[in-house]
C-alpha cells in the first residue's frame, strides 16, 4: 500500500508535516506535490491519478486551506471515494464503513494535532465490506 | 429559496430539525428522504438532491449520513454538483463564496445540532464572489464528468437493490 | 471505574446516551443530573461532579452542556479539578496524558454523538504520564484555588435560586 | 474594551495570527508574550491578571497547542469565566450566554481560518445577561 499525498502552497506546511509523520510510522509515502502546486485542481489531480493506478491498494491524501476544492475534485473519477474530513471520528469511519481511499484535509480548518490523528486513523483502517459494498458498488456505478 | 435535502436512516431526526430550521427561514424545502429509520443506502438520496439541484429544480441543496462522506460521495458523481462537506462556518463560506458550493454536506453523527445550524446560517448567507480564477477551476470540475445519462433514472441502482434482495450483502 | 456524569437541561437526552455507553463499557456510573429537560442551572450540576471527582468518591468525570463553556466553568472552580472542554480526540489525549484531567466536557450541540463517543473511549483509554515538569504544573493549579468550604455544601446556591423563585432573573 | 493576548512558543505563530487579524479590525490589541512564553502556565497568569484588571470590560485570549493547560489556569480564578473553544459556534454562544471574559485555543487543534472566526465573533459578542444572570451569579460565589 502506497499513500500519495499532494497540496497545493497554502496547504505545503501541514502536507509536509503529514509526510514527516507517515514516513516515521514507516509507511510508504509518495509526496507528488513537493514545494506545493500551484493550485488545488493539480495537486488533486496528481494524486487521484496516481491513487487510481493501483485503486484497491493505494490511498491518497490532499490538502490545501480548506479540503472543500480537493474534495469537489478527486471525487468526480469514477472508483474514487473522497471523503473531506475535520474530525478524527470520520476518519475511522471512512475507511471501514465508505471504503474511502482519498482524504482531503484543509490547513486552515484543522491543526497539526488533529490532521496527525486523522492521517494515521485513514492509514491504518481497512475496509469492513460486507452490508456496506452496495453502497460503493452503487457509487462506482455512477460517473 | 427552495432547497432539496437528504440523508440516511441514521441522521433522519437531524434532518427534520434541519428541515424545520430551514422552513422557520422561509426556505421551501424538499424533503427528498429518508424517511424514517428503517436500513437503507445513501447514494439513493444523494443522487436525488444533486439531480434536484442540477436541474434546477432547487436553489440549493443540503445532505447528511452519520459522518457525511457516504451521501456526499453519490452527490458528487453528478455532473454539476459541487459539494462541501463541513464541520465548520469556515470551510462552509469559502465553499459558496469561491466555489460556488451548491451542496452543502454535514456529519450528524460528527457535528451538534448548534454547530449544524451556524454552518446552515453561513452557507446560506454567503454568496458566490466570482473571479476570472475561480470561474476557470469551477468550469475544469464540471468538466470531470461527462455522462449525465443516470440523472432522472430512478432504477439506476436496481441491480444492486435486487442483489440485496436476495441476501448476497451480507456482514 | 466509577465515573460522575452531569448536564444541564439542554442536552439531557445526550448525557443519558452517554451514561448508557459507558455502562455498556462497564463503568459504573453515578448520575448527577439533571434528570429532565425542565430549565435548571448548570453551576449545580458542574459542581457536583466535581465535588464527587476531588473527594475520590469518584475516579472521573463526565460534564455536558450545550457548548460545554457554562458546566466545564462550574467544575473548574472546584479546588482540585482539571477539566478540559474538548471537541476532537487530540486534545481530550493531552489532557489526561499531561495534565492528568480528571472531569471531561463535551458540548452536545456542538459534537455529534459519534464524535462524543470517540472522545470517550480516547479519554478513558489514554493514561496520566508523570514528568517532572507536568507534575509542577499541575501542583500550580491545584494551588490556584484555597477554598474547600463549599465543597459538599448543597445549599450554596440557595440565596440565587430564591431570587430566581422570586422572578429576580428575566430576560 | 481591551483584548489582551498571550501564548506559549507552541502558540506563538498563531497568536501573532490573531494579533494582527485583531488590529485590522481596529481591535485594542495587547499582546503580553512577545515572542511566546515559556509555558501556558506563565502566559495564562499574565493574561488572566490583567483581564481581572478591568472584568467587566477587558476580554483575554490564551493559545497553546491545545487549549486546555491554559483553560485550567484561567478558570481558577475569581470572576473569570474561560471558555475552551475549538469551534465558532461556541464562540458566538459563550460571550452571549455566559459572558466569558476569557477564550483558549488550541494551535493544534484549529486552523487558522477557524481560529480567526472564533477570535472575531468573541471579540464582538455581548453578554445578553437576563435569564443567564443566575449562572453567573452562581460561578461567580464560587472560588
Amino acid at each position: 500500500m502506497k499513500i500519495i499525498i499532494g497540496s497545493d502552497k497554502k496547504g505545503l506546511q501541514l502536507k509536509d508535516t503529514i509526510v514527516s509523520y507517515l514516513k516515521e510510522l514507516n509507511f510508504e509515502v509518495i509526496d507528488v506535490s513537493e514545494g506545493g502546486d500551484k493550485d488545488f485542481y493539480d495537486a488533486s489531480i496528481k494524486v487521484t491519478q496516481m491513487v487510481l493506478e493501483d485503486v484497491k491498494n493505494n490511498k491518497g491524501i490532499i490538502i490545501d486551506e480548506f479540503g472543500a476544492g480537493p474534495f469537489m475534485v478527486a471525487d468526480k473519477f469514477k472508483y474514487i471515494i473522497c471523503a473531506e474530513l475535520n474530525d478524527e471520528h470520520s476518519a475511522k469511519m471512512t475507511r471501514d464503513h465508505n471504503n474511502a481511499n482519498v482524504i482531503t484535509m484543509g490547513s486552515g480548518v484543522i491543526g497539526e494535532d488533529v490532521a496527525k490523528r486523522i492521517a494515521h486513523r485513514f492509514a491504518v483502517a481497512q475496509y469492513s465490506g460486507g452490508r456496506h459494498q452496495i453502497r460503493v458498488d452503487m457509487l462506482n456505478k455512477m460517473c | 429559496m427552495k432547497v432539496a435535502i437528504g440523508c440516511d436512516h441514521i441522521v433522519t431526526d437531524i434532518k427534520n430539525h434541519i428541515k424545520e430550521y430551514l422552513e422557520n427561514r422561509g426556505f421551501e424545502v424538499v424533503d427528498c428522504g429518508t424517511y424514517d429509520f428503517e436500513r437503507t443506502h445513501y447514494p439513493i438520496y444523494g443522487k436525488r438532491v444533486a439531480e434536484k439541484v442540477v436541474t434546477k429544480e432547487v436553489d440549493l441543496g443540503v445532505v447528511l449520513c452519520g459522518t457525511g462522506v457516504g451521501i456526499t460521495n453519490a452527490v458528487q458523481k453528478v455532473k454539476g454538483a459541487r459539494c462541501a462537506l463541513v464541520g465548520d462556518v469556515a470551510a462552509a463560506v469559502y465553499a459558496k463564496e469561491e466555489l460556488n458550493c451548491n451542496i452543502i454536506g454535514v456529519g450528524g453523527r460528527v457535528s451538534g445540532i448548534g454547530m449544524i445550524e451556524d454552518i446552515m446560517d453561513a452557507y446560506f448567507a454567503a454568496e458566490y464572489k466570482p473571479t476570472d480564477e475561480n470561474k476557470e477551476l469551477i468550469n475544469k470540475i464540471d468538466n470531470l464528468i461527462d455522462r449525465t445519462d443516470y440523472i432522472g433514472d430512478d432504477h439506476f441502482f436496481d441491480e444492486f437493490l435486487e442483489k440485496w434482495d436476495r441476501g448476497e450483502y451480507h456482514d
